[in-house]
């Protein structure tokens, strides 16, 4: 047994007569000398992956999010909490809170990391208990295993290190790397070598190697140099000696303390056996797949630069919006619609001059604001047709603003003002389908006592049905219940140009009479239903828009094939 | 010009308008005005809607106007309800788990039963009645044509069922292997790309129509705004 | 033919294969499925996001279910599981987005969960927040895209049923040099999204996500379930299209 | 004993409303109450939602963040909103107004803003894609279809020129149909993999 200080900051070990912690230098005159570990037993601990000082990453981050909630914390002032104690809602708040200085949860991890042997979760307790059986008969064979299993480790991150072999063989980039090193080390990196306890320089030259990578690389790097360190007999918590001689002066403007090397060997390199479960197993070997999938190659892309992306997206907002105001304030209108009408369309045109004079019409809202500027341009004169005809209109809604939007379109052309109108509300539709709703009157028993509670869609007395819609699902829903409540009355849609061919099928299948979408079919409908110009010079303004995003796509194409052949020439 | 109703809810419109637009100049701070203006406005219109045309019909007109057996059956709803209010307190999460696996169940049930009897019989049975004589023949000169467009349908559809394969060829030599299909599959997967490429381009058109339209009815919005104002003066 | 028994045939079949399956794939077994290079992006991103102290927004979409989209909601929750790793709790700096209120509640579960169960009962949830920006897919833009160019971001991660508007997200993450990935949504997202977005899943290649950023013999076994329906799908619908030129149908 | 409640009431709620695909005349009422009360569920589930952004606000505003103002606009207008929907009816034309000339600018500026993002971003099509036969085929499809929609191809209103531009109309039907089918498989198997536990939103 071997007397040792523990640190009362940070639970860290120090020699017996060490002044200060080497790791937070916090006083340890006063402290109590404890019992410790048998040094060997320590040795073979720390060797291991599975050592007990939270060098798992998880930990690592802990530690680290500790630091810089520290660094924070002195900035930040204290902040009220809310009535509900509980995990933040804005993105900031959360942050804000964090800031607040070491959380309660880190706090009890802390301390029940000194107190008790179950708090470091699951994954920690396993890693306690190999440690246990660590302790047992057989050390030789525990140390075997362990090597075993970390040679399969070093393998990948060995891979790593040895493709920039240029960086360590010569003395002068190695200088100037650790240069750079000391002025682009990120904080992050620092405070978990604080939190590790090593020395800041000690391992820099191996960041560099592993950290681009990834932290996991780090980590397994980490365990490299530790076996290195047990190689030479050197207690694996001390600086390396070659390594402490090259970078004195950096240790020494780090304000850190010379601590003496044990220089009896406190390991013997014989290979232990351990005998772990199947489950630890499985959990070492989840662990081991990590670090490996981290180092694994890929194919890593290089971040393309979007620095010129405002730019770009500025310019192409000027195209557009000057040839759209060209098109639509210089100029007159243009012609009819050019080309055959499509089936759908023809459909939609039959069925409205097929519709009797005082025929009940079922409206629904399926559409949001976003999309209304689409729809009330095509449904505009449907609805002045219906309303010429005296149609008597109930009126759902399924979208969020659907009560909101049917009040605009019937404003418009002012209809609200007709005793026509119904009003049946607003059905959460899209919530989870109406598939029960539409369920609820075609039953034949009802639960006994269950009130009159739920809103059910009406299930007939209309002559049509007239979908407005920016979604084909939405389109889809509406469909799919409407035809189980009113099988045989004709479905019609107005639907936007995106939802369009996805509706197709509809049409085809003859669950709907017909559709129409966009401008173009706006345009048909005007010149159909005689109704007011409403299309004007809009037409003319979709036509060059339209043209002028096929053309940018050719000469984006052009564009990137010609840079493409430019490239390849160059290399 | 007269100050009235309207003209106040033109201008804010107006105004509301233009603070989005400048989006297109980068994010600022009347972009920022506007958004937390919209989502606060949206939230509480959310709130109402669902107090008016949920809440109420749904659970509170029945619990005040219905009969003793209905209210008890509304005990259900309520104790969930309940149970996922107080699971939002910190320390009582684990009551959510009821309410929240009520939702999962019925989300998940849907989900199976609107996947099969909503997407994947219509729309198989779509592609094989394309495939009836009768209907190849119905309209005289578009015979060949209905052919066509059934055989494609078949081969695209198929085809792109095979592009999402997920199980890679078994004998896999390079690294590009272990990105294929296999054998049958990758070739039919081919095709698939070809139709799903389509399919994207054309629904791209449609989605930008949409929104050039928006655009053409703000421009023609901001324009007679600037030209009633030039007038009114 | 009775199609409806046909597709009780189909749920029928696929319940016995996830089973047996996921016995199988627990007992060792094992099912390869091709080489994603999309992923290997945002397992990238993630390592870069966590190192470089940068934020990432995972958004979860507008619905839980939908008629033409079944199972995409759901499936965005399962790629949360996958995104909420023990680096990624650690770290924080994670916001899960979306407008619809019980994807909310159910993400904060999900969140709530990861954090008991990789650490202690008492824990709470720190960093990693689920968050409703706006009640509405353009409200829940808007609060968005002001959150997005709030912080510095390096990952955005669009999963679930959202609409071509998501175009905008992924500009605004792209022009801060941010790195995007998005499964599926809508096919009106997946068009706008084409030429925006490198790593893109297409239609049902997002229901491969789950599986391959947590691995688990359930969603192993899911795979080859929907492998083997894929093909059993493909096989009907040419059989029964000869079996309609015939005259038997 | 709580895992076990839960996973009842997830297969009680799951295959009943499954059932209910098969027996829809016999399970119409329970069907019906089932999602009745999930939808009672979700508009609360809605509730909390909007609590939580609320609260987010308010914690912006005490604290006084940078730009908390904004916070304060929101905090405004959800109570402007709440006034006067309460006050007037949710019908009410002032409430209507309100809605409307907020709602209809910001959503359409916002989709005309899109306008521009999607005409930038398609000059970046094949240098984000690369040339693919998926790239080269969307290229040529939203070429044609813009060419269609804008009038640029004219083959004739009737005769094998309509047929030709009918059949180039119907062709991107053939991929969607694809996409959806499999979405659907998609669907089908992560609504099994939630009712047989596999995957557990609704936490342990």
């Amino acid at each position: 047994m071997t007397d040792k200080l523990i640190c009362p900051e940070c639970g860290a070990e120090n020699v017996e007569d060490a002044e200060f912690c080497h790791f937070c230098h916090a006083d340890l005159k006063g402290d109590t000398t404890v019992e410790f570990i048998d040094p060997q037993q320590n040795d073979q601990d720390d060797f291991g992956l599975l050592n007990g000082k939270e060098e798992d990453l998880t930990d690592i981050l802990h530690a680290l999010k500790q630091t810089e909630e520290e660094a924070v914390l002195a900035d930040e002032t204290q902040e009220d909490q809310l009535p509900i104690d509980e995990p933040e809602d804005g993105f900031d708040e959360g942050e804000a809170q964090e800031d607040e200085g070491i959380p309660d949860w880190l706090h009890r991890i802390r301390q029940r990391a000194t107190e008790e042997d179950d708090s470091l979760g699951e994954i920690t307790q396993k890693i306690s208990a190999a440690k246990e059986s660590l302790k047992g008969d057989k050390p030789e064979e525990q140390h075997e295993n362990f090597e075993s299993w970390i040679e399969k480790l070093r393998g990948p991150v060995g891979g790593f290190v040895n493709k920039e072999p240029d960086a360590a063989a010569s003395d002068d980039a190695f200088d100037e790397k650790d240069e750079e090193i000391q002025e682009k080390e990120p904080d992050w990196l620092q405070k978990i070598r604080v939190a590790e306890g090593k020395e800041i320089v000690q391992d820099d030259q191996e960041s560099l190697d592993h950290g681009e990578n990834s932290l996991l690389n780090w980590l397994a790097a980490l365990e490299d140099s530790e076996e290195d360190t047990a190689e030479v007999g050197d207690e694996p918590d001390l600086v390396d000696e070659d390594m402490e001689s090259e970078s004195v002066e950096i240790d020494e403007s780090a304000e850190t303390r010379e601590i003496p090397i044990d220089e009896t060997p406190l390991y013997e390199a014989i290979p232990p056996k351990l005998t772990i479960t199947k489950e630890e197993r499985n959990q070492a070997d989840q662990l081991t797949s990590m670090i490996l999938d981290e180092n694994a190659p890929r194919p890593v892309r290089a971040i393309k630069r979007r620095s010129k992306l405002g730019a770009a997206r500025f310019f192409f907002a000027i195209l557009l919006i000057l040839s759209m105001s060209l098109s639509l304030f210089i100029g007159g209108t243009t012609g009819n619609q050019s080309g055959p009408i499509q089936p759908h369309t023809a459909g939609f045109l039959s069925w409205i001059s097929d519709l009797e004079e005082s025929s009940s019409i079922l409206l629904v809202f399926d559409y949001q604001p976003a999309y209304a500027s689409e729809i009330n341009l095509v449904s505009t004169p449907i609805l002045q047709s219906l309303v010429s005809k005296d149609s008597e209109i109930s009126l759902i809604s399924s979208s969020v603003s659907g009560t909101i939007l049917q009040r605009q379109l019937l404003g418009e052309i002012h209809a609200l003002e007709t005793d026509s109108i119904v009003d049946l509300g607003y059905f959460p539709i899209g919530a989870y389908g109406a598939f029960g709703l539409g369920m609820v009157t075609s039953a034949n028993w009802q639960i006994v006592g269950l009130p009159e509670s739920s809103k059910a869609l009406p299930d007939g007395g209309f002559d049509s049905i007239l979908i407005l819609s920016d979604t084909a699902e939405g389109v889809r829903t509406w469909i799919e219940q409407l035809t189980v409540l009113m099988p045989d009355i004709p479905i019609s849609l107005v639907v936007t140009a995106q939802s369009m061919p996805m509706l197709v099928p509809y049409f085809d299948s003859g669950q709907i009479t017909g559709m129409v979408s966009g401008l173009n079919d706006g345009v048909i409908l005007e010149s159909e239903l005689s109704t007011g110009i409403l299309i004007g010079n809009r037409r003319r303004a979709y036509q060059v828009g339209l043209v002028m995003l096929a053309a940018i796509m050719v000469i984006g194409a052009v564009n990137a094939g010609n840079q493409n052949h430019e490239e390849g020439g160059a290399a | 010009m007269t100050f009235s109703y309207e003209i106040l809810w033109i201008v804010f419109s107006f105004l509301l308008t233009l603070m989005v637009l400048s989006y297109l100049l980068g994010d600022n701070i009347f972009f920022r005005f506007a958004s937390h203006l919209f989502i606060g406005v949206m939230a509480g219109y959310v709130v109402l809607l669902i107090s008016n045309q949920i809440l109420w019909p749904y659970l509170v007109r029945p619990i005040v106007n219905g009969t003793l057996p209905g209210v008890l059956w509304l005990g259900i709803p309520v104790v969930l309800i309940f149970m996922l209010v107080l699971s939002q307190f910190k320390g009582l999460t684990w009551i959510g788990s009821l309410p929240l696996a009520y939702m999962a169940g019925l989300a998940a049930a849907i989900a199976v039963g609107g996947a099969v009897f909503g997407t994947l019989l219509p729309q198989s049975r779509a592609i094989v009645d394309s495939f009836d004589p009768a209907m190849w023949y119905a309209v005289p000169n578009q015979t060949w044509f209905r052919i066509l467009d059934a055989v494609l349908m078949l081969v695209g559809t198929v085809g792109t069922l095979s592009y999402f394969h997920f199980g890679r060829k078994r004998k896999s030599m390079t690294e590009e292997d272990l990105e294929k299909r296999p054998a049958i599959l990758e070739g039919l997967s081919k095709v698939g790309q070809v139709f799903i490429g389509i399919s994207l381009g054309a629904v791209f058109a449609g989605v930008f129509s949409s929104s050039l339209l928006a655009l053409i009815d703000r421009l023609l919005f901001i324009g007679q705004f600037i030209n009633n104002l030039f007038r009114s003066f | 033919m009775n199609w409806s028994i046909l597709g009780w045939g189909m749920i029928g079949i696929s319940i016995i294969l996830l089973i047996i399956f996921t016995f199988l794939f627990k007992n060792g077994r094992s099912y390869l499925v091709r080489k994603n290079t999309q992923i290997e992006g945002l397992k990238i991103s993630r390592i870069k996001a966590i190192e470089g102290g940068l934020h990432r927004t995972l958004v979860l979409g507008h619905k839980l279910t939908s008629s033409s989209y079944p199972g995409l909601g759901l499936n965005s929750l399962a790629v949360m599981t996958g995104l909420l790793d023990a680096e990624t709790l650690v770290d924080g700096k994670f916001n899960i987005a979306t407008s619809q209120s019980s994807m909310v509640v159910f993400a904060r579960q999900i969140v709530e969960n990861s954090y008991q169960n990789g650490f202690s009962k008492d824990l709470t949830q720190k960093g990693v927040k689920a968050v409703l920006p706006g009640p509405t897919a353009y409200s829940n833009l808007v609060g968005l895209l002001y959150e997005l160019d709030k912080h510095p971001q390096h990952g955005l991660i669009l999963s679930g049923n959202f609409g071509p508007e998501a175009s905008l997200l992924s500009e605004v993450a792209q022009a801060k040099n941010g790195y995007v990935f998005a499964a599926a949504g809508t096919i009106a997202s997946q068009s706008a999204l084409f030429s925006q977005v490198e790593d893109l899943m297409i239609g049902e290649d997002s229901f491969m996500l789950p599986g391959l950023l947590k691995p688990s013999p359930g969603r192993t076994a899911a795979w080859m379930t929907e492998d083997i329906l894929r093909l059993l799908l493909i096989l009907m619908i040419i059989v029964a299209a000869v079996l309609k030129m015939v005259g038997v149908l | 004993m709580k895992k076990i409640l839960t996973v009842s009431i997830l297969l009680l709620i799951g295959l009943t409303v499954l059932a209910g695909y098969f027996f829809p005349q016999a399970l119409g009422p329970i069907l019906n109450l089932v999602i009745d009360w999930g939808i009672l569920l979700i508009g609360t589930a809605a509730l909390i939602g909007i609590g939580y952004l609320i609260k987010s606000h308010i914690s912006r505003v005490a604290r006084r963040d940078k730009q908390s103002f904004l916070s304060f606009v929101l905090l405004l207008a959800f109570s402007a909103t709440i006034i006067v929907g309460l006050i007037f009816s949710f019908n009410h034309p002032i409430f209507t107004d309100l809605m409307i000339n907020v709602q209809y600018p910001v959503e359409t500026s916002l989709l005309a803003v899109l306008a521009v993002v999607l005409l930038t971003a398609s000059f970046r099509l094949i240098s984000t894609r690369g040339w693919t036969p998926m790239s080269i085929a969307f290229l040529c499809s939203a070429v044609v279809t813009l060419g269609l929609d804008a009038g640029s191809i004219y083959l004739g209103t009737e005769g094998a020129g309509a047929e030709i531009l009918n059949f180039l109309r119907r062709l991107p039907m053939v991929g969607v149909r694809g996409i959806l089918l499999g979405m659907g498989l998609g669907g089908l198997i992560v609504g099994l993999r939630v009712l047989l536990t596999i995957e557990k939103p609704y936490g342990e």
